[in-house]
């Protein structure tokens, strides 16, 4: 089918089938999950080899494991024997991974390590190197962030995150030590289309001083510049930038430098590890990225499917599990060379904001639910969505690479992640797949 | 009546009154009087329910550097916050009110070295009618401490065991 | 597909694939409950400007209110911004919708009135007159029903109803004071294809005396000539009659002018109070409706799924959720000229007989759902059944618009329902569709 | 024994014997002993299970002309006209009978100024087991007031609040 | 404290203590404290669950020739069998273990002639939480006998009414 | 569709698709389970005229009843008036059998006998032969086993089982009193797609050792040379064979003729009655059967869904209920000669092993659901994988029928499943559906 019709990006029109029709959800699997760089762990979640954790890509449950070697491959979560799951744990860490069903086991790295009563019963005619655990076809790392990727004619990791990694660096690379994903994986089975909650994370401030009014007002204890915007009196390039134009991978940016801890009930100590560290940080990422982002409120979109959230301090994948159905995963997550203290006001704040029984959280799950299921009805379905605010009214922004709008309100970036969704769904393979990084500092400097 | 059977009555006494708290504090939140549940708490309540996973009974994994982080791990202020956001008026989820229904059973009392306090077991299941024929329900065990105060017996402590490793609604407006 | 094959009037014989196949389901969906007048609810459910009832038109969630002008008007429940469902409440009373998700609000009339941060972050470019909320193509009232119409094509409700008015005056006009709709609305998730419980009430005076036979035994406290048929006695024009060839609409009718109350504990008051207005009934509707129908046990069918039964006095709507599931919701009505003491009895009544816990659906809802079921399996989908009984006894009578046959017990009324599903789902559109007031009165006079 | 532990110790008896008149309740209801069951409430019993709909907590529009409506709004002798036709052999949806449990729990009471009447607070599931492989359950409050009579306790008022705005099953042939 | 007081205090003594021994045995098994369970029941204890099937009230059809069959019908020693099972380690479809919270009610109790044994009538409904977001719900009733040895209640006989005709759940290892 | 390239018998490469396809699933309703011969109840069952079970063949409800002339016929359990569930118990014994709904009544024949109102309402005009009970094309019945097929076209169930016979009888025909199913049917809701329990007991013996370990460890009192195989140290003709070959039938057997009772707490009480009628049994089927089979362990599978297991005695059919889910069926089965001790340590152990809570099914239950569910993902659904265990190393064997591989540990036998199951999903009819009994004795003979 054709998705051309279904999104217009200079207007912003979509349909609302795009919500609900099962062959455009199945054409998602094959286009965009089977085809983009999908997050699968963090190096900090199996930081030693044989360490591994249970996750999907699309609908595919995979295993990913480290090496002995400390490199890390993904392979489907299936024994290539009868197809039995293969390991039934959400994490933990093996040697080797056995079958429960005829024990067939395999090592780390995939290969077909153990065939019980392989001279008995196979006449040792077995070609255990063919039936390994099926690979993901590419796996690659960028600053601590594994991803898997199913096509194998997939462009670099690095070539597909473009100039978003100008934007992921100042939190995976702003301090020597790294970061960390800290905490259990916390699971919600959540009826809402995988495309909404990315949309309402990766550039909808437009909702932050409305559905999350409750919220904000029994948390916030900083103003933030953007959402002060979001409370009508905001102005100018200081309150912050809507960022788009870079694959499909979009970032929501305060300015100030420490707002990302407005919604701590006590920034103070923050506010003093930023400025202990923020002389460190402009050696390694220069004057701009370190005055003006870290520290800062980010949201960060890697398209499809992960954001994670600097000063919030939340990391976030969303499982599709069917046109109106996602598992949602979260992790709090934490800058290594944080004192412990501080890690542990973020853990104690992520769940309070954003875990499970999140403040925050608890806004947005029936919003997001209910936009999936009023895109069912028979005429319902038949109805245009207008995704336009701020239309042209962006632009290139001296020393920012996309193409930015002022401010964290706006369908700015919204736009853009349709644009990618379209460009996906509509094309054969990767070679008719554009890829564009607008305003890239690279070609100017 | 012998001294025994005197013991034993005060603690069908105690138990009684224990059970009472428990079904109150269910009847309380299925009311939403949110605060009238909180004063049945101590000032230095604390209330948690921790994230789990499903593990291999010998997986050989390294504890979290950070530890397994927490669901609920609230002190009075905290719990006091969620009540102000839930009384707020803007919690739209909340609003028509979904109905929810308590079911508290399997009361069990075992004293401490302290004689006012008293380790409450307990298993809770939260049924919640959501829009249409929607219908959830939240299955989880507590283990409490409570202590008597004046007379009246407070909430101490909660550590609440959510039987869920998936949590089965869209969000989690409600206490155990 | 073609639907011409499911059903052959003249001979009764119908597919069962049309209670299971999706495909079938999905034509239902655009071809009938896309294109008739659908009940959308009273006049006396939303006295007040402002007043408003969320509803469905097939799977469409649907919002009706009450304008300011008295008028009403009905739209999609979805907000046109990010498709939101708009309001979550059942009924109530509001000025204005406002969406929980970013704060739009739409007053009752539907249009756009508030956009939080439209000057900062539309930049007051957004033409608010194109995103009103989506409104139902056709609202049009009869005699306090409220009906709405996806298609604007639709022919007007008035000749949509054709001479079904005449049957439906006798409850709705009968009285001066005009008719009410009484309590909450009893919702019960119903997993039964949406045309069992229609053709059941429309047509099905045979299974009364067998289905229901514990009930009745139960309640009833008058004779009713035909339903004693349906205890094998019976015989002449008196015992009552189906009327059908309506433009799809049936009814099923005693003649005995007081029969309605046979199933309350005492029918004294009733007719007592039948018998003080009869006069004014003959006034309004003329002696034939005002001795023979009006206190008669009536049950009225308004295609596709209206069923209202005076005397019994219960109003009922199927929605329907898929091939197999229906959402029922039953309300009690009344006469609002009746006395206080009546219309209590009627609400204690009317749930004793017809509600969630009635004596008389409890004994349905079993036999609707496993007609269901049963037509599922790859054999049985592939048998015929026939709705055949009194085939070919059917005869104008003088005085009633309609074809009919004697009696409560046949399969006539069933046949038109059928024939007139056939005409709907194989018609392109409305100007395929037949019109017929088969022996109208009008013509004779 | 003093007396503030002998009114208590009174408490305990009459709870428990609530508690027994709960349970045997539902163990005859289970088993369909409706006879027996019908006679464990007064002459002038009301049995009540009101409609009900979501609405939004500041709703400003009029209550309904006619009042709310009800499920069930049944005096003895409409129990009775339900019972007659439940046991008259035709009620083919309970032929083969479906496996129906109750679970009662959350008993409380409180005393009334009459001296034998006693308000009853409690939560009941009912689980019904259908045709093959079909579940349905109803969950619902209930505050019922008991009477003493002839020192045995009789349900004399019971109102039931369903929590669920839309009824998961298709018919409703149980008592609650 | 005359006679009959002393007599209704007993009884509730009984009742309490076989109420902490029916929730201490959902607790023990809940935490798969199975040999401590165990340790709970009698050396004769009979444990059974019996099939069953749909059948119309008036059915005329003979008696199964060799009985009706059973779905657990087990001495102290299949008990144990099961229990080695379970405790072997390699019971993969328990490991990583499900999460089950056992919530028992309705408890009722009626003396026998025997002095010190008692039928104890109960509810049960098992919760089990599987991979992912997958939950099943057991319901069941339970007429158990029980014998007080050494001045603590043992668990000597245990008919358990499955309230399903059809198993809700790939296994079933759990003890009701 | 196309399901050539599913499955490739010379190779063992089968696509997962067909684990979770619909359209797959379909094909098999049509051409597999509307086309096979389909076991429905045992004579025992039902032994006297109007006893009757409710049962499915594929998705389809039928009713199975015993016939005044001792015969047995089967309906669709629908009702031909409007389509509803005729008989709602699960088994019982009856005259006729009357519907809730109208309360049309057909005899144990499946005539209509009785239609209320024929007269009044009817006008005498219905043809009642014309609307009998839906009667189930075929039903025939082999030394007890009564069976049904939804194919007029299909051939004999003689030829149908042809020299599966010959194993059968082993079980069916060894004891002159003949077998009986002994209890409740144990009824599982089990989401599995209904091939992977059959493959894993027509001649999976291969997981026995390792998926059962724990099983076998708590109950195994008597060695098994198939399943020391299992253990690894077993060799040569003595250790038990898998049989196929057989028109989609196979047969897993040991040839010690005791090892069936392997799994019994005491094996004495089994042994001293295997020897103290193993000399009937060879005078009834001869030498071969009465030594080596009779009393060893068998699993017997009648193509598509049928498997008993002599020794640990259980029955077993899995109904389809959707591509993921079977409802599961078991009953314990004895000899009817048996002593009544033995009959009742039969069943206590059936329930112990193999029943709901059986301590071998709640081993195989998470596996192949796990398997199932595993074969979902968009990429996983593209996997292969191989049923190739002893490919090319079966042979005929002297006295036995079939295609015969050494041991109970193969996929020799689930090849010939899905060779099965691949020409009877490709072919149009029955005609194009080869027989075949390999290395048929009689040819020999
Ligand atoms: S399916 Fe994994 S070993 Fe056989
Ligand atoms: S979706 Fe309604 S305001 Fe945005
Ligand atoms: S459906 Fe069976 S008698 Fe009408
Ligand atoms: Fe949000
Ligand atoms: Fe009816
Ligand atoms: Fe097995």
């Amino acid at each position: 089918m054709d998705t051309a019709t279904l999104f217009d990006f200079r207007t912003g029109r979509q349909s609302r089938r795009i919500y609900s029709a099962d062959e455009i959800y199945q054409l998602e699997l094959e286009r965009i999950y089977g085809r983009c760089w999908l997050f699968l762990a963090h190096d900090s979640q199996i930081p030693t080899a044989g360490d591994y954790i249970r996750t999907f890509m699309g609908e595919d449950e995979v295993l990913v494991v480290r090496q002995k070697d400390r490199s890390v491959r993904a392979f489907l979560n299936t024994c290539t024997h009868r197809g039995n799951r293969l390991c039934r744990a959400d994490r933990g860490n093996a040697r080797a991974f056995t079958c429960n069903y005829h024990g067939w086991s395999f090592t780390a790295d995939g290969e077909l390590a153990g065939v019980p009563l392989e001279k008995e019963a196979y006449f040792n005619e077995i070609d255990r190197s063919k039936h390994g655990l099926v690979p993901v076809a590419q796996v690659q790392i960028y600053n601590g962030l594994i991803f898997g990727n199913f096509d194998a004619d997939a462009p670099s990791l690095s070539d597909y995150l473009g100039d978003a990694k100008w934007y992921l660096d100042v939190w995976l690379d702003a301090m020597p030590g790294g970061t960390s994903l800290a905490g259990e994986t916390q699971k919600i089975d959540f009826p809402t289309n995988w495309k909404f909650p990315v949309e309402n994370v990766c550039g909808d401030g437009y909702h932050l001083g409305w559905a999350h009014h409750a919220a904000m007002q029994a948390v916030q204890t900083m103003d933030l510049a953007g959402l002060r915007a979001g409370n009508s009196d905001a102005s100018g390039l200081d309150m912050g930038m809507s960022v788009a134009g870079l694959n499909g991978h979009m970032v929501l940016a305060a300015l100030d430098g420490q707002s990302g801890y407005a919604f701590y009930p006590d920034p103070k100590p923050f506010v003093n590890y930023l400025e202990a560290n923020r002389a460190t940080v402009s050696e390694r990422l220069g004057p701009v990225r370190a005055q003006k982002l870290w520290g800062s409120q980010l949201n960060i979109t890697i398209f499809p499917n992960l954001q994670l959230l600097p000063g919030l301090n939340w990391f976030r994948v969303y499982h599709p599990k069917g046109p109106a159905k996602v598992e949602q995963w979260t992790w709090a997550m934490v800058e290594n060379d944080m004192p412990e203290d501080i890690k542990s006001m973020i853990l104690e704040n992520q769940c309070l904001t954003f875990g499970p029984a999140g403040l925050f959280d608890n806004d947005d799950g029936d919003n997001l639910t209910a936009c999936t299921e009023q895109s069912r009805g028979w005429r319902t379905a038949q109805m245009d969505l207008y995704t336009h605010m701020a239309l042209g009214h962006s632009a290139p922004r001296e020393g920012f690479p996309g193409d930015i709008a002022t401010g964290l309100v706006s369908e700015h970036n919204q736009r853009y992640f349709y644009r990618r969704w379209q460009e996906l769904t509509s094309a054969a393979s990767w070679k008719d797949v554009a890829s564009y990084n607008l305003n890239s500092l690279t070609e100017k400097g | 009546m012998d001294t025994k059977d005197s013991h034993d009555l005060q603690r069908l006494f105690d138990l009684r009154a224990l059970e009472d708290a428990l079904y109150r504090e269910a009847r309380l939140l299925d009311g939403e009087q949110l605060t009238e549940w909180l004063e049945q708490t101590t000032e230095d309540v604390v209330y948690r329910m921790a994230l789990t996973s499903r593990r291999f009974r010998k997986d050989r994994s390294a504890p979290l550097p950070v530890g397994h982080g927490y669901i609920f791990n609230d002190t009075r202020g905290r719990l006091a916050l969620r009540i102000k956001r839930l009384q707020s008026g803007y919690v739209w989820a909340e609003d028509p009110p979904n109905f929810v229904r308590r079911l508290v059973g399997n009361v069990e009392i075992v004293p401490t070295e302290i004689p006012d306090e008293m380790t409450v077991y307990s298993v809770i299941t939260i049924h919640r009618s959501r829009i249409d024929s929607q219908t959830r329900t939240f299955i989880a065990g507590r283990e409490d401490l409570w202590r008597k105060v004046e007379g009246r017996w407070l909430l101490a402590k909660r550590d609440i065991t959510l039987d869920h490793s998936t949590i089965p609604d869209t969000n989690m407006n409600v206490f155990f």
